[in-house]
């Protein structure tokens, strides 16, 4: 019997994306406004409908290919928080450059309900639609804006290296299946736990498998596509490219290797402690170079995958708590800081170099100390919360036993300082290129402060978030 | 000798080698590169379909059932970015699609 | 108690908020006068507090007020440990952080940057009383990093400068390196104790003594010596200790108010403060106390030499606060702790006030800061002058004033310790008390005496500074006279420090000076009768006298006679000519040889230029990888994908 | 023995059709090859009794997303000239790390698998019925998979049409209004003339 009350967020979000493709067609373009509303109210009412059908226990249905679970609960409800920031961030920015579509709205509606699959799923063929749903509605977004060349670059990229590594994903994926005879999570692990002398092609297929999770993390050398499609792509869908998936890539990574390939535990640890060193290494030293503050997001986004994979390396149940609370600190700054870009964008003018924030201390105090909790937060000064989350999965590292790794982890961070500490030097140290005030919206000025003031605030308390996301792991 | 699951598995390792090979050894067209997508998950599904044999289930096979509809979409919008590409650019040369890097 | 604890705290804070983020809307008044207030309850408070514990019946306070967060069983909370020792530090940094708010409305009036300086100095004195009021190592580094922040902010507070731009990069650089040992130590700690708590650490002091740490193989070391090093290698950073010394020089980039607050009064004694507050672990490491004292007094002697050859007014009063922390360094390596925050104290006030008279002449001289173009400023300037004296006077430790007491002690404490290191220290500390007279009154003869060499333009204008310059110089004058005199019974010998400073009996040099401590005026007299320092201090001044004003014009016939190789040094001017000649060239040659390869050569080019270096050498190279082509990102991962597979299933 | 024969037979022309599509200067040749190797892989997939798969394979495969490609190659009219040269400078580079690849797989396969891991079943009988099996897990079983396939079509539809649809013309030109057309009234298409009688 399928208990249709365990999926309703997502029967409610495919409901609510065909209203919203719907509506948008009868829609003029000055009433675009409409299809905005509308999928904002979307999220609130998957907020709604996922708090009113969470449940405390884990609970499976559609013939154990769906599991409803806490954690995957809390997952969903921040990745409607970070979808919902990322439209109202975006709104201005596309009214200004006129990529204001109802078609923006869908597809990022599409991602979400990819992510919410994915992070529901409970056997690899549902993960691995959930997603293909997520990624083709990113390479669709990348492409959005039509008429620039390096957004369908970046687009191209994006698009041939996902399908090849969710080709390789699926190599694994086959490998296991022939292993195990099973594609279910828990099913999998007890094959796993004794696969009758085929170790060695469950290993083999392992790998494959580790290719599609560091992929979508962007762990080096799986990372390429990253600065890439963050410096190409529209800042609006960098953000979105930026923030969502990172949640996607948690639920993956633990869904698939925690839950489902727990017995191989120690062959993955090996491997991810490889790509950690390269992320943290690699993605550090590239931000160092970078003048494009986008792609050096970019690259500092490939440094904080290293931390988070620093969770998943430990394997304890602490240490997946730590990889989600890094994940969701990291997705909250990450937000902000592309959020800060928008705020300083104008009609035809990306806000992209780091130029562009030289003496932003003098055309706004305000946004400049806000962007200075971010830059703070990132590198992981006390007490913002960036530094709780570092200091949590050092912590993990440690107890694991791998305290060469928390010391590199600790010298990455210290590197890292260098380019955030950059940006705060030209806000309050550099002579501004132009002192226009800022233009932007009431709710975007109110939104971005709010987004920035909730990393001090959750440094200051950073107990709460830690504690609930050790409870819903259970 | 008779054909068993193995032969397959290394005839689905072999193609799929070559797909991997054909992304980098071609450096002019772009197109190639989703036809060697498209080779890389005919692979894949090889390998599902002989393990679905193996294993006597129709899981494998179901799940190729899903790869080939995953497959098509993908195809539709990789073909769609190629487009947009094409119109802004004018080629479909791998070797021009360099502007964003270091 | 604690609401007025947290008073303290967060009135500066909530100051510094007002005046950064509405900064344009209050306007220039509604800044400075909403941190003068702030300090200003903070100043009143820790009066309050200090007065509670030294006079009253207050006891020493010791609780966490906020628990931030807990990882496994250590717990990280905000808490605050009063006693003695704190509510001293407390006065201190409040009291001078007043006096340069009120000096800087007169500094900064004409700088557009007015209300962000206002904000900064006063969010520095909120994170420097976090420091001091901490009562775990977590906060403590909290403070630590937020004052190294804001000096960091204030050094680059002229960012059009070029070498403003360069001399905040190098403070940011040096103590990061600082840090990093600070951290290992606050880790070595929290390994061995598990907490970070000051009395459960304290308690388990004995225990950390008895574990050992391996080093390079074999060698066992105490992991209590480990970890006080580390600690000191932190305080060697920030308390500008050699070979990290190198960014407080530089850091006179920052506008005046800042030297003063900052870079000689409050954050670098940060280092002093924290090795006297971790007395218990330091007193059980002889290596460690050791290790501070060879460090302190190679800083207290050859930083000061190095205060011989500057032509910045500024530069030389900032080599006399190097040299002067090395004398508080001395102390705490010999145990003396008490002698040292007691230099620490007095040396608060009179550098201050040397600081903000350098900056009143600075102000009259049109922000001109070369001592070669001033000269005779003494009739224009009276009031900087004379406060500038009283503030020479105490520096060199002329009997009476406040310097005097707290160096004479500190000497005596060292010549009385028995520690390795300590012969060395106390010939360091002592040629230390002649250089220093030298260079002392080589500025004061140089900027106020003798020839007037300033322009034309710069003289017609030259006038004495407004009120609120001068005020907070009366202000500070007054302190360095009389605190000495005042305090230096209870704080020495009366046991004001007891339970919050420990000291083992058998390092109890103080102890041993106090057998002969009778009250202040026989302590002058003893050190007239029975000790060189002041002699020493004396000839100093003489021969500065000597060369700098009664015969000026024994450099023009050196230079005649001199070889080729100092021709090229007369075209400076002949000041750094007379140095070379009249201290010998062998100590020429260690101080600017010192300065050369040890700064320039060394730290700058190898360490700090040369590690960015690399940095950008290996993210270039990083970089190449990053082609763009689609098919190299499609081979680097089909590579890695072989590597896993190769590495991970096929090597068993 | 047949089946050994076939199979050999079939997966040598699968090969090479494979490699003609990594290797032809020609699109319109890589996609003809591609479909060849589809057909190839077709009749394999029959011997592994796949029925319809195999049959899904040609109609929904060759018959659509092949024609799909052929159709943006024709498109796109792209100069084989300028497309030709290039990739033998690479080739050995591209093989050797294939064969690398390979030999691993085929390494794990043949010798560290204990032996008879991989062995083939006993053949179903004749009145087996693939696709009535697959049917009855299809709808049932997986119903949750479905019907995110649905939605991924479903996408596939909006984000191609979103890239590729061109709403900016050349001023004067009769192009469509699709908000306007949805929204379009009866009264806006049918005028009611009131005609009077006529006059003989």
């Amino acid at each position: 019997m399928i208990d249709y009350a365990l999926a309703a967020p997502e029967i409610f979000m495919t409901a609510a994306i065909c209203v919203v493709l719907i509506v948008d067609v009868f829609l003029r373009q000055e009433k675009r406004w409409i299809t905005y509303t509308l999928s904002m109210f979307a999220l609130v009412g998957a907020a709604v409908v996922s708090l009113l059908f969470g449940t405390d226990s884990v609970a499976t249905t559609f013939s154990g290919s769906y599991v409803a679970d806490p954690a995957g609960n809390a997952l969903k409800l921040f990745a409607y928080v970070i979808v919902a920031l990322v439209f109202l961030y975006s709104r201005d920015y596309l009214e200004r450059n006129g990529l204001y579509k109802g078609e923006f709205f869908v597809l990022g509606l599409f991602g979400l309900l990819g992510l919410m699959i994915l992070v529901s799923g409970n056997n690899l063929l549902v993960l691995y639609l959930g997603l293909e749903l997520q990624a083709l509605s990113l390479y669709a977004l990348v492409a959005f804006n039509r008429d620039s060349a390096a957004a369908a670059e970046s687009a191209m990229k994006y698009f041939v290296l996902g399908s090849i590594a969710s080709g390789m994903l699926l190599y694994g994926i086959s490998i296991l299946y022939g292993i195990a005879g099973t594609i279910e999570l828990g099913p999998l692990a007890a094959a796993l736990t004794e696969p009758g002398g085929l170790t060695v092609p469950a290993i083999v297929g392992l790998a494959f498998v580790i290719v599609g999770v560091a992929f979508k993390f962007g762990a080096v050398p799986f990372h390429m596509w990253i600065p890439d499609v963050y410096q190409g792509a529209p800042t609006p869908i960098a953000l979105y490219v930026g923030s969502a998936p990172k949640i996607a890539a948690f639920a993956l990574a633990w869904r698939v290797l925690v839950e489902g390939l727990g017995p191989l535990h120690v062959d993955w640890q090996g491997m991810l402690v490889i790509l950690c060193v390269l992320s943290l290494v690699l993605g550090n030293f590239l931000a160092i170079v970078q003048t494009n503050f986008k792609r050096m997001l970019g690259y500092s986004t490939i440094s904080h995958v290293g931390f988070i994979l620093m969770g998943f390396i430990a394997g304890t149940e602490n240490g997946v708590r730590d990889a989600m609370f890094y994940t969701i600190v990291y997705v909250l700054m990450a937000t902000a800081a592309f959020g800060m870009i928008i705020l300083l964008s104008r009609r035809g003018f990306e806000a992209e170099s780091l130029d562009d924030f030289k003496g932003l201390n003098q055309r706004s105090p305000w946004f400049a100390f806000v962007m200075l909790l971010i830059m703070f937060s990132m590198t992981g000064v006390p007490p913002l919360v960036g530094f709780y989350a570092k200091l949590v999965v050092l912590q993990s590292v440690i107890e694991a036993g791998l305290v060469w790794l928390a010391a590199l982890g600790v010298v990455a961070a210290v590197v890292g300082a260098f380019y955030y500490l950059r940006i705060v030097w030209y806000m309050y140290f550099a002579e501004a290129k132009d002192s226009s005030p800022l233009v932007a919206a009431t709710d975007l000025r109110t939104a971005i402060s709010v987004n920035g003031l909730s990393l001090l605030a959750l440094g200051l308390f950073p107990g709460y978030l830690l504690n609930l996301c050790a409870s819903v792991l259970g | 000798m008779t054909v068993t699951i193995a032969h397959y598995l290394v005839l689905a390792a072999i193609l799929f080698s070559i797909a991997v090979a054909g992304i980098f050894i071609n450096r002019k067209n772009m197109l190639l590169l989703l036809m060697c997508i498209e080779l890389m998950l005919l692979a894949v599904n090889f390998n599902f379909i002989a393990f679905s044999r193996m294993l006597g289930d129709t899981l494998g096979q179901i799940f190729v059932f899903f790869i080939l509809t995953v497959a098509a979409a993908e195809a539709a919008i990789g073909l769609a970015i190629l487009v947009v590409l094409f119109r802004n650019r004018r080629s479909i040369n791998v070797d021009a699609l360099d502007s964003l890097k270091g | 108690m604690e609401s007025i604890y947290l008073t303290i705290v967060l009135a500066p804070l909530a100051a510094a908020a007002i005046a950064g983020l509405l900064g344009s809307k209050i306007g220039r008044a509604g800044a400075h006068s909403v941190t003068i207030l702030g300090v200003a309850i903070s100043f009143a408070l820790s009066l309050y507090v200090l007065w509670g514990l030294a006079f009253g019946d207050a006891e020493p306070y010791n609780g966490n007020v906020y628990e931030w967060a807990k990882i496994g069983n250590v717990t990280i909370a905000v808490g605050f440990l009063i006693d003695n020792l704190t509510a001293l530090m407390m006065v201190v940094v409040t009291s001078v952080s007043l006096a340069v708010h009120v000096y800087t409305i007169g500094y900064m009036h004409d700088d557009p940057g007015y209300q962000r300086f206002f904000s900064y100095i006063s969010l520095f004195t909120f994170s420097m009383l976090m420091l001091v009021m901490s009562n775990n190592l977590m906060q403590l580094f909290f403070g630590w990093e937020a004052v190294g922040l804001v000096s960091y902010l204030l050094i680059g507070f002229w960012f059009k400068r070029p070498s403003a731009v360069f001399a905040n990069l190098k403070a940011f650089l040096v103590n990061r390196v600082g840090d990093f040992g600070f951290l290992l130590g606050i880790a070595t700690l929290l390994y061995f104790a598990g907490s970070l708590d000051y009395a459960e650490i304290f308690a388990q002091a004995e225990r950390i003594q008895g574990e050992t740490i391996n080093l390079w193989g074999a060698t066992a070391v105490s992991a209590l010596t480990v970890a006080c090093i580390c600690l000191f290698v932190g305080a060697m950073g920030k308390s500008a200790q050699v070979p990290l010394h190198v960014w407080l020089p530089d850091s006179m980039e920052g506008p005046t108010p800042i030297s003063a607050l900052i870079h000689a009064a409050t954050m670098v004694t940060a280092g002093i403060f924290m090795v006297a507050r971790m007395s218990p672990l330091f007193e059980l490491s002889e290596a460690a106390l050791a290790f501070v004292i060879v460090i302190g007094a190679t800083t207290a002697f050859f930083m000061g030499l190095l205060g011989l050859v500057q032509q910045d007014i500024k530069r030389v009063v900032a080599y006399s606060t190097l040299s002067q922390l090395g004398y508080m360094t001395v102390a705490l390596g010999a145990s003396a702790y008490a002698a040292s925050i007691f230099h620490l104290m007095t040396h608060a006030f009179f550098k201050a006030l040397l600081f903000l008279a350098a900056g009143s002449v600075i102000i009259a001289m049109h922000h001109e800061q070369d001592i070669r173009k001033m000269g005779g400023l003494r009739k224009y300037l009276p009031i900087t002058y004379w406060t500038f004296v009283i503030g020479t006077l105490a520096l060199i430790g002329f009997p009476g004033f406040s310097g005097f007491f707290s160096k004479d002690a500190l000497i005596e404490a060292v010549h009385a310790s028995s520690l390795p290191g300590s012969g060395y220290a106390y010939w360091c500390v002592l040629l230390g008390v002649f250089v220093t007279a030298l260079y002392s009154f080589r500025l004061l003869f140089v900027v106020f005496h003798g020839e007037e060499r300033m322009d034309h333009h710069t003289k017609e204008h030259l006038h004495e500074t407004p009120a609120v310059v001068t005020g907070p110089l009366i202000a500070l004058a007054v302190p360095s006279v009389i605190v000495g005199w005042l305090t230096i019974e209870p704080i020495l010998f009366g046991g004001f420090f007891e339970g919050a400073i420990f000291v083992r009996p058998e390092h109890d040099v103080l102890g041993e000076v106090g057998a002969e401590f009778h009250g202040p005026g026989a302590f002058v007299a003893h050190a007239l009768t029975h000790s060189v320092t002041v002699y020493l201090a004396a000839a100093g001044a003489l021969v500065a006298w000597f060369l700098y004003l009664k015969r000026p014009e024994i450099p023009g016939q050196l230079l005649e006679r001199a070889g080729a190789l100092y021709r090229l040094l007369a075209n400076k001017y002949y000041f750094d000519w007379i140095n070379e000649n009249v201290i010998a060239r062998a100590t020429r040659a260690v101080g600017t040889g010192l300065w050369r390869v040890g700064d320039q050569l060394l730290i700058d080019g190898l360490i700090v230029n040369g590690s960015a270096r690399a940095v950008g050498a290996i993210a270039s190279a990083a970089r190449r990888v990053q082609s763009g082509y689609l098919y190299h990102y499609a081979f680097a991962m089909v590579i890695a994908l072989a590597a896993l597979i190769g590495w991970f299933a096929l090597r068993g | 023995m047949v089946t050994t024969v076939l199979f050999y037979a079939f997966a040598a022309i699968l090969l090479v059709a494979a490699l003609g599509v990594i290797t032809a200067r020609n699109p319109v040749h890589s996609v003809l090859f591609l479909v060849f190797a589809f057909l190839q892989s077709a009749v394999l997939w029959l011997l592994l009794e796949a029925e319809f798969l195999a049959i899904t394979l040609v109609v929904v495969y060759v018959g659509a997303v092949m024609v799909l490609f052929l159709f943006v190659v024709m498109m796109l009219n792209i100069n084989v000239e300028e497309l030709r040269s290039g990739f033998t400078r690479y080739l050995p580079l591209g093989i050797g790390v294939a064969l690398v690849v390979v030999i691993e797989i085929a390494n794990v396969i043949w010798f560290r698998s204990e032996g008879q891991a991989f062995v083939t079943p006993t053949p179903h009988a004749a009145d087996y019925s693939n696709t009535k099996e697959l049917g009855g897990v299809l709808y049932t079983e997986h119903v949750f998979a479905l019907e995110i396939a649905a939605m991924l079509l479903l996408l596939a539809i909006v984000a191609a049409i979103t890239l590729t649809m061109r709403t900016r013309h050349r001023p004067g030109l009769k192009v469509q209004d699709v908000p306007a057309q949805v929204a379009v009234r009866a009264e806006d298409r049918i005028r009611v003339v009131k005609v009077g009688p006529v006059k003989e």
